[in-house]
């Protein structure tokens, strides 16, 4: 294993303390629990959105705490969930009495550490409200009440700009929380990887892949996709990833969309461009206008090479919200 | 003959001890189907429940119980955390404030961790997760304790039934958890939470568990 | 190889095309001879700043082309420096009658080929002022006459970001190439690398390196670096990319600078974090402020895993400069 | 004997498909002390020359050495693409407006073609850069012309000098082009413009020139 670290205990640690260093205009940290908080927290009268997951994601989400998107993350260990201790103290750090939205990306684990946070602040006697809700964007997963259901992928990363933005101009918190379900349910995802990577606690790759084969269907968690296929050309790999979202979100001719091409994180940017290239070529062909974009890595797993498409359809309020000022480290415009 | 606070602690003691001693193996089996976390995961949060563990003698076995749960819920994160850590904390309840259990205690508390595991999780048996570990487990316990074995023989056959649970998730499809990504891939594979079930309740049997008797290869 | 490309053949040229299609509100694309050029270049009376180098190194320089940095990138085959047609034509499309800044990594292609655009130009009866400034920040080379010098690395995306801001303000085309030489005076870098990189037309890893090894000394095309040395913590890597760095640049307590860890294209973020982390901690030890930073990747080599650190000596002025707002698809603030 | 328009395009087109049978060959030394890129830079200018190449029959040689250059210059970028255009340039402007060039002729379009390599590049022999094939090519092809030699056996003799200058760089520590920058590392490796300048002169020669003849292994 060959990773920039010390010591694969105090990764996330370490790693914290330098975004502590790098970020102090813009954030600020706490240590036990842990969680990134926009420097100004709580905002008096607005509505606090706070996400959280395992590390190895990175820029998700510390790197989207910020004004105009999230007032707080929780990280995680790496490609583990977080605790409901830093969830609690994080969502008490953004509360300014507007109520607190969690945005949870659809894991069992995500999804019962925030349930027991929720239910933990109950028994103590908390009354900040909280709304959660749950990103399920994956199509490479069957949706079914009889499974786990779609996991929570790169919509993950638009949901929080957009449900920043709503609580940065004033909406309330069931205004803030409806608006996340309509991202969701508005947002389709795909991803595929040509390398696996190392949680470093592992210290071995998260799967094993010929010279000449890709996973398709992978999530962020370097687990192995749905299928093993051989490798081919980067404009047939897009159509594998962007056909079932096209069919799954029901595209069609004439909808402005958002089109989010990005890098699983040992993905050099010259082969997301060519990636991006055709998706937008395909959404050309089918009279789909991309009205926005997003290329680059925003969701990543460690240093896995690869990538996912996310595709989101707009309308008027999306797009305004999109547009509106964000100041993050990883994301910023308007400001 | 029945489970003091002492031979709780001990048990508990045993588990962190087995969770620490198969760590490498619980991430291999978890890097098959899943994200390769699962032994560091009961490992840190086990490691953390040990180091305070002796501070518990003289509390009452519920006590001890909750302690864990906290500690699990607290430290362990992803599925494994919330999971052990409801079964737990549901135990704890189960044991009220009895100063000792006797068999049938016992298994009112496993039965009650097992109801945790289900109502945080929503997995049935047959899903590929612990609880096609723990059900068996429970049942087997159930039916010693009814045929009128003592504490000892209860804990025996709850164990053995876990392994035969454990055993049995390689052919499974994933329908919970992140092996479920996976669809048909997931089988083949034994599940990694079956398999820290098992250690469980070996624990509690006073069995320590070798390597090969935990592999699925 | 596994690459997410089509032809080889045809990597730079999808890759410009993905990157109009993504990015026509700030940037327009030349196909041939190939160049990225502003979309309202070009700006009358300002200074043009340009540069160029071979493709693989993304962002840098392409992304880095808009208002408040570069005027136009012209991007060679991956790893080779561009042609003196593309720069001719480039600094055509920038001339707003103020003159042109060629910003030119100090390799012997890309010198000599910036060198050939002047002297066809010349020849040609063009006479548009231009001015060279020559960056070699690589403090892993020995400076002499008798060698190539230095190569240019880190410093370059610094160097493009203030001359860019300096030419935004109105200053003269002496003044923006003076800013430039000082910038390349007061900044040094080094790298290194965990991994190499395959470069689509080589198909082959550009070294060897064993499981427990790394380059140290590194430059940004793939080629081995001055020593391989057995793998150790991030923290002691760290030292052994700052301290010749400090040592070279003469800073001293009381110092202001820009600190920049920038990732080589394959390094989770995580990890550029925990390097950061330490790397302000030894300037913090020695009395040295770090004003400003840049945590990511920026100057990248394709896929490979490691990392550079790059120090700039900052005063007012360049304060001001970094400052300024920038609006190119890698890097953007202010607007 | 003298070299004529056809025989400058026939050797020409020798040279581009020599760099087309060992692209692979001088990307893999580029790869050892460089960035793996001469055999693909080299391809890519001599494919352009020789897609238009046939055109400049019935031209002037100094025109096909013009339209060399120019091709080079425009298509082949880093360091090989200034170096061999300049090389040609110069060429073209020491071949003036004759039809034909004979020994003497041919050594000085030679002799000015590494004064072009040597102002653009400042490289001296010993450098270990393609100016250590090119410069005992020309010295050896000037001392059989000043010992009468023909044609002919002038660039035979200009070819072996190449290959030898070429071999010789092996051992040498770069001080000039991308490989200085490994110092004492680039030793022990044949330098690729060393080994893609001894084809040029071996193509001048009609000499076909084979892999194992050119490796460093
Ligand atoms: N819904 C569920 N109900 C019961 N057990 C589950 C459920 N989901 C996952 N598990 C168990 O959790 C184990 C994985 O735990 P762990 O690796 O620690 O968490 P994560 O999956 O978040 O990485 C699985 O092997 C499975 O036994
Ligand atoms: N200053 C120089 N003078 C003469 N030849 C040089 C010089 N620098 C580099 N070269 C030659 O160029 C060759 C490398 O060419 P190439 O790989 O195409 O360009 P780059 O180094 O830009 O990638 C070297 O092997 C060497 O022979
Ligand atoms: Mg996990
Ligand atoms: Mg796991
Ligand atoms: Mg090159
Ligand atoms: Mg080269």
């Amino acid at each position: 294993m060959k990773k920039l670290i010390n010591d694969p205990e105090n990764v996330v640690a370490e790693a914290l303390e330098g975004i502590e260093l790098a970020h102090g205009d813009v954030v600020r940290v706490s240590h036990d629990p842990a969680f990134i908080v926009r420097s100004d927290a709580p905002v008096q009268g607005k509505v606090g959105v706070i996400s959280g997951g395992g590390s190895g994601h990175e820029p998700m989400h510390g790197g989207f705490v910020g004004m105009g998107m999230l007032d707080a993350a929780c990280p995680g260990a790496v490609f583990t969930s977080p605790v409901p201790d830093q969830m609690q103290a994080a969502t008490a750090a953004v509360d300014g009495g507007a109520g607190v939205l969690h945005i949870v990306k659809n894991y069992t684990g995500d999804v019962a550490n925030f349930e027991m946070a929720a239910e933990m602040a109950e028994m103590e006697g908390d009354d900040t409200r909280v709304r959660s809700v749950v990103i399920d964007d994956d199509v490479a997963v069957k949706d079914s009440t009889y499974t786990a259901g779609r996991r929570g992928v790169g919509g993950t990363v638009l949901a929080e700009k957009l449900c920043g933005a709503a609580a940065e101009r004033g909406d309330d918190l069931d205004a803030v929380a409806d608006l996340c379900e309509r991202v969701n349910a508005n947002v389709r995802s795909m991803g595929m990887a040509l390398t696996p990577c190392t949680v470093p606690h592992a210290g071995e790759p998260s799967f094993e892949l010929g010279d000449d084969e890709m996973e398709i269907g992978i999530g962020i968690h370097g687990e192995p996709g749905r299928e093993t296929v051989k490798l081919e050309p980067a404009d047939r790999i897009v159509e594998r990833l962007l056909e079932p979202i096209l069919e799954d979100l029901g595209a069609s001719e004439g909808d402005r969309t958002l089109l989010f091409v990005n890098g699983m994180g040992g993905t050099p940017q010259i082969e997301l461009y060519i990636a991006y290239r055709k998706a937008a070529k395909m959404l050309a062909d089918r009279g789909i206008e991309v009205t926005r974009n997003l290329v680059g890595d925003y969701i990543t797993s460690l240093e896995m090479a690869g990538m996912s498409i996310t595709l989101l359809k707009l309308d008027d309020e999306l797009l305004e919200l999109w547009d509106a000022p964000v100041r993050t480290p990883a994301l910023r415009w308007g400001v | 003959m029945a489970l003091t606070t002492d031979g709780l602690i001990d048990a508990i003691q045993r588990y962190a001890d087995a969770i620490a001693e198969h760590r490498k193996l619980l991430i291999d089996l978890d890097r098959a189907i899943g994200d390769g976390d699962h032994g560091e995961n009961m490992h840190r949060g086990f490691k953390a429940v040990a180091e305070q563990l002796e501070e518990q003698r003289g509390e009452q076995p519920a006590d001890v119980l909750t302690f864990v749960a906290k500690t699990l819920v607290s430290k362990v994160g992803g599925a494994a955390g919330p999971l052990y850590g409801t079964a737990f904390l549901r135990a704890a309840k189960a044991a009220g404030d009895a100063d000792e259990l006797d068999a049938a205690g016992v298994l009112d508390v496993l039965a009650a961790g097992l109801e945790g595991v289900q109502q945080r999780g929503k997995a049935e048996p047959g899903d590929k997760t612990m609880v096609d570990a723990w059900e068996p487990a429970v049942e087997a316990g159930r039916q010693a304790l009814d045929g009128g074995s003592d504490l000892d023989d209860v804990l025996r056959a709850a164990a053995d039934a876990a392994a035969q649970g454990m055993r049995d998730t390689i052919p499974l499809e994933a329908h919970k958890g992140r092996a479920s990504y996976l669809g048909e891939r997931s089988k083949d594979h034994q599940d990694p939470g079956a398999t820290s079930t098992y250690l469980l309740f070996a624990a509690l049997a006073g069995r320590d568990v070798s390597a090969e008797e935990l592999s699925d290869k």
